[in-house]
């Protein structure tokens, strides 16, 4: 990790308590894991201190709870980051960075359409791919359809 | 009573022709556009496809010609006609020979390029009254692209006016002259490019634009009203290369006998080509490019030319 | 010259279509048949209705290397000038009711060819999908299936060269049969029991579609 | 207020099939006569639910699937899958499996090229320039079909390498194809840009500014169009990038005439790219052997990305240790850049819609997944 990286990184771990900084773990250089409260505030700092770039959000369902991953990209600093925040499965619930990133728009319409995380703030909070009277939200491991032939398992 | 029958006479005639000519028109564009596109046209329905229109017209006059019941019915089902009979009866004063016409009237080149005007009305009723987004806004786009480029039109004919001293088409035919080509080339260019936009076609076919509204004003017209309008386009290419021919180049450059005949027959099928040629090698204009052009570019050359040829009459 | 006039050309009989019935039509009505049926078969005006992968495969074949446009087949965009809707692509339940709607649109005589594995059963969708329809023919009576994913644009014109002999072997009156029109019923309407006469064997590549309903 | 419900704005549906959507796309317009004030983009036509039926299927069922997400350019979207399942697993990839994908990968690119400047011809009213730029797009498809045996869905790069060598003449078929294909691009070049309506039309229109195309998450010749150079091939230099000599083609005032000569500039660099390629392959295996049938990469994430046609392409894969992967998520560019129109069309005229949508080059199969 570049200097310059390493010491933003360390300036925004004393920043926010509850962040826990853990290094590369595949997806990008650092990775980050943060409270659903502080989401907002770490995204601020970090889109002031140069991540302008948010290529990928999306969303994991472990079942007991729903991670949502967002990876930055800063071209200034020449790094990736990954910053993670763990929801409750039953109402995730969590506020939309759409205000920082405007990339954040239409994927987060995406993760709210299959995952039904609700985003506070967002432009427009509507299904993008499935039709609005779509009951359930697909990529949930618990979701069932009358329509859902499952592939038998020939292996 | 002779010249009633005589014009019923005719009117089968025109009939016939404007027929013949839509059959010959679709067919050669196709054939043209082909091979402009590296591809045969039509191969299969008879020789080297020529009876593929008439495959096409049969099918389309057995075809379902559906009315959207939100339609404003008379109006929709009358659209074609008035389309039709106007570019129609455009045939009537077309200099075929030498000092004649079917209906030799005295302003015959401004019956010529009047006329066909009336189209513009028909083609935003037929958008407006089959009550869908895409047929009203072709209508309207062709109502303001036809009117602005009658003005051009009309300026460039009436520079040939001016020079042939009449304005009976025949008249014109008859006093042609070999240098009348060299004054008046900016003349037959300006007339050119405003019966393209005349006849929507190649960069000006906004009112159907295929890209952009589907099929413009008559969208909702299928089976032999469809046939119809695509009969206008196309007879309306073939009439304005035969006024062309007719009148600016002296039908044949003026040469008596067959051989002015086939000169005549020569031109009138390369303009047509130059019409399909400009259409497939050519984008289209946006409506605001389309306005500008017609009146920045086209109406200065043309009143330009009108006073060359007035400076030029005068000596 | 196209096979203009003869009612029973080779293709007909080899598809193995019941020629017209002893005793039924006469002259006038076999030249008209003759005449709506070679006219309608040479100008088989085509809806794209491309909406996946088939659709890249449906324009390759109106294009100079495979050319549709010798067959007389003219891609047109607007659902009220064509004969044919070739559904190119999965269709999802979001798309389904798009697609029934510009069939209605449709003038009459017209017929679907449904291309590509997607649009015969769902294709590579068929398993743990919640938005595929499985097969076209759920929801459109569709005369030509062509095999294939996507298929190729030789077997495209194949199918169009089955569907012209389909359309040449229909007739204007309704009493007369040249072909049994097999009217696939849909789900829900129950089969229809009268006797069918020569099974159609099915070509190659594009099969016709079989009398019995799915 | 009487003149309010007066001047009613016009709502006109670009529906989901229409010639200038380039697939099932919906947008819905609100024109003040020709003007268009709002346009909302309405998608999910095409929405399959890939990412649900990999959770079903091995990892290497997954590949297929793959090649029907961005059905225009299926080749490197199975590479930056198989980048993906890679990195999971810890598979190195022999060198000549490298150079084969990355030769495949440009010459998909500059297909995926032409099918776009084609259609942003045909969007303008020139239809001939998309019949001239399929044509070069159908020389290609022919040198896959000799390769893999398909025109569009090819599977052809697995886990740990790719499926079929080269068969002997491949390679030089490829150099002759890519020593004429420069000519045919110049003369599109003339056909289309060279115009002076085409011109008219393209230029100016759609404009957005670096600092926009950064923040609304464009990437691709869409970014580029706007002078970002971001190209994962330079930034990442994965695979055999580093020994390639390229640049990054930027165009400068970021309108639909930029983006679409991008396009067209970038295909004269992947036939750079594909002819040093060729000549710098070496022999040896093209599949790493010792890969199981049945790849359970260990617990964990990976994200890997390459640059496809349309900009950078994410593949996300969380695996729980069994032979299914347990969560596959594909960041599509052309999602991305889809979702600009309702940006950048207000205040433009109906006719430019189609130019807009067109120059943003959207595939729906990868944006509806």
């Amino acid at each position: 990790m570049t200097t310059t990286f390493a010491a933003t990184m360390a300036s925004i771990a004393e920043k926010f308590k509850s962040a826990v900084l853990a290094d590369s773990d595949g997806v990008a250089d650092a990775c980050i894991r943060v409270e659903r409260e502080e989401l907002l505030g770490l995204a601020t700092e970090l889109a002031a201190k140069g991540f302008d770039q948010l290529e990928m959000v999306t969303a994991v369902d472990y079942r007991d709870r729903i991670g949502l991953i967002y990876r930055l990209v800063s071209a200034t600093l020449s790094a990736s980051l990954v910053v993670r925040c763990d929801l409750p499965a039953e109402q995730p619930r969590v506020v939309s960075l759409a205000g920082i990133w405007p990339a954040a728009d239409s994927q987060e319409r995406e993760v709210l359409d299959l995952f039904g995380v609700a985003f506070d703030g967002h432009p427009c909070p509507k299904r993008i791919f499935l039709p609005d009277d779509f009951c359930g939200h697909p990529l949930r491991k618990d979701f069932e359809s009358p329509t859902l032939i499952r592939r038998p398992d020939l292996i | 009573m002779r010249s009633y029958l005589f014009g019923v006479l005719w009117g089968f005639a025109a009939a016939i022709l404007i027929a013949l000519t839509a059959l010959f028109g679709v067919w050669w564009e196709r054939k043209v556009a082909g091979r402009m596109q590296m591809r045969f046209g039509p191969q299969q329905a008879g020789p080297a496809g020529v009876l593929q229109t008439l495959a096409d017209t049969v099918k389309l006059v057995v075809k379902e010609d559906i009315t959207p019941n939100l339609a404003d019915v008379p109006v929709f089902k009358l659209m074609p006609y008035l389309v039709f009979v106007p570019s129609a009866s455009a045939f009537a004063v077309i200099p075929f020979a030498n000092g004649w016409a079917p209906f030799n009237t005295e302003a015959s080149a401004l019956f010529f390029l009047a006329v066909p005007g009336m189209g513009a009305l028909g083609m935003l009723l037929a958008g407006w009254a089959s009550h869908n987004t895409y047929g009203s806004l072709g209508g309207v786009r062709a109502a303001a692209q036809l009117v602005s480029y009658e003005l051009p039109r009309t300026l460039s004919v009436l520079s040939l006016v001016v020079l042939a001293g009449t304005t009976s088409a025949v008249g014109i035919r008859g006093a042609w002259q070999w240098w009348w080509i060299v004054v008046l080339a900016p003349a037959f260019a300006v007339y050119f490019i405003s019966s393209i936009a005349e006849v929507n076609r190649g960069p000006f076919d906004l009112p159907e634009a295929e890209s952009e509204l589907v099929a413009g004003y008559f969208v909702d017209y299928s089976g032999i009203r469809w046939a119809i309008f695509m009969m206008v386009e196309y007879s309306g290419i073939v009439a304005a290369s035969l006024f062309g021919a007719a009148t600016f180049l002296g039908g044949g450059l003026g040469i008596p006998g067959p051989l002015g005949v086939l000169l005549f027959v020569a031109f009138t099928v390369a303009f047509t080509t130059m019409m399909i040629w400009v259409k497939w090698s050519f984008p289209r204009l946006r409506p605001d490019q389309l306005m500008s052009f017609a009146w920045k570019v086209l109406t200065p050359v043309a009143l330009v030319q009108l006073l060359v040829a007035g400076v030029v009459s005068a000596l | 010259m196209a096979s203009l006039g003869k009612t029973d050309s080779a293709s007909d009989s080899a598809l193995g279509y019941s020629t017209l019935e002893s005793g039924v039509g006469n002259v006038i009505l076999t030249s008209a048949d003759a005449l709506l049926g070679w006219s309608r078969g040479q100008s088989l005006w085509a809806f794209p209705m491309g909406t996946a992968c088939c659709a890249m495969e449906l324009i390759a074949a109106s294009f100079s290397k495979f050319d549709f446009d010798r067959l007389g087949v003219f891609p047109r965009q607007g659902p009220r000038h064509t004969d044919v809707m070739i559904v190119a692509g999965t269709i999802t339940e979001k798309m389904k009711p798009v697609v029934i709607r510009l069939y209605e649109q449709m003038a009459e005589p017209k017929w679907v060819i449904a291309m590509g594995n997607c649009a015969i059963s769902g294709g590579i969708f068929y398993y743990d999908t919640y938005s595929v329809v499985r097969g076209v023919d759920q929801f459109l009576p569709v005369d030509v299936y062509i095999a294939g994913c996507p298929p190729r644009p030789e077997s495209l014109q194949d199918g169009i060269v089955q569907l012209r002999n389909l359309v040449r072997a229909e007739s204007v009156s309704p009493g007369v049969r040249y072909r049994r029109r097999t009217e696939i019923p849909l789900r829900t309407a129950p089969a229809p029991t009268t006797p069918a006469p020569a099974e159609p064997a099915s070509a190659a590549p594009a099969s016709a579609p079989s009398k019995d309903p799915a | 207020m009487p003149d309010q419900e007066f001047n009613q704005e016009l709502v006109v549906n670009v529906g989901p099939q229409h010639p200038s959507t380039h697939g099932v796309g919906r947008i819905l317009l609100n024109l003040d006569g020709d003007i268009v004030r709002k346009a909302e983009l309405i998608i999910g036509h095409l929405h399959r639910g890939i990412e649900k039926m990999a959770e079903n299927r091995t990892y290497l069922q997954v590949v297929p699937l793959t090649d029907r997400l961005d059905y225009v350019g299926s080749m490197y979207a199975n590479w930056a899958y198989c980048r993906a399942v890679e990195k999971a697993a810890a598979i190195d990839v022999p060198e000549r499996a490298e150079y084969l994908r990355v030769i495949v990968c440009e010459m998909q690119r500059i297909a995926s090229h032409m099918m776009s400047v084609g259609s942003s011809g045909a969007d303008s009213g020139a239809f001939t320039v998309f019949v001239y730029a399929f044509d070069l797009r159908e020389r290609i498809v022919e040198l896959f079909e000799q390769l893999c045996g398909a025109r569009l869905t090819y599977s052809y790069v697995r886990p740990g390498g790719v499926a079929f060598d080269a068969p002997d003449g491949w390679a030089d078929a490829v150099l002759a194809e890519m020593r004429k294909l420069p000519t045919g691009l110049e003369e599109l070049d003339k056909l289309l840009f060279g115009n002076v309506i085409a011109r008219g039309r393209l230029k100016g229109v759609g404009i957005m500014s670096t600092e926009q195309a950064i923040a609304w998450g464009a990437t691709g010749p869409v970014a580029r169009g706007s002078g970002v150079a971001l190209d994962i091939r330079r930034q990442d230099a994965y695979s055999v990038y580093p020994r390639i000599g390229f640049d990054v083609v930027v165009g400068d005032n970021g309108d639909a005439y930029d983006r679409a000569r991008c396009r067209l500039l970038e295909c004269f660099e992947s036939v750079r790219i594909i002819e040093q390629a060729i000549t710098q392959m070496p022999e040896g295996p093209i599949l790493t052997d010792g890969i199981p049938r049945l790849i359970a990469p260990p617990k964990g994430d990976a994200y890997a990305r390459i640059e496809s046609a349309r900009g950078t392409l994410g593949v996300y894969t969380v695996s729980d240790g069994g032979a299914k992967p347990y969560r596959v998520h594909f960041r599509s560019p052309a999602f991305c850049n889809v979702s600009l129109i309702s940006r950048l069309a207000p205040s433009h005229v109906l006719s430019d819609l189609g130019v807009i949508l067109g120059s943003l080059d959207p595939v729906f199969g990868e944006v509806d997944r």
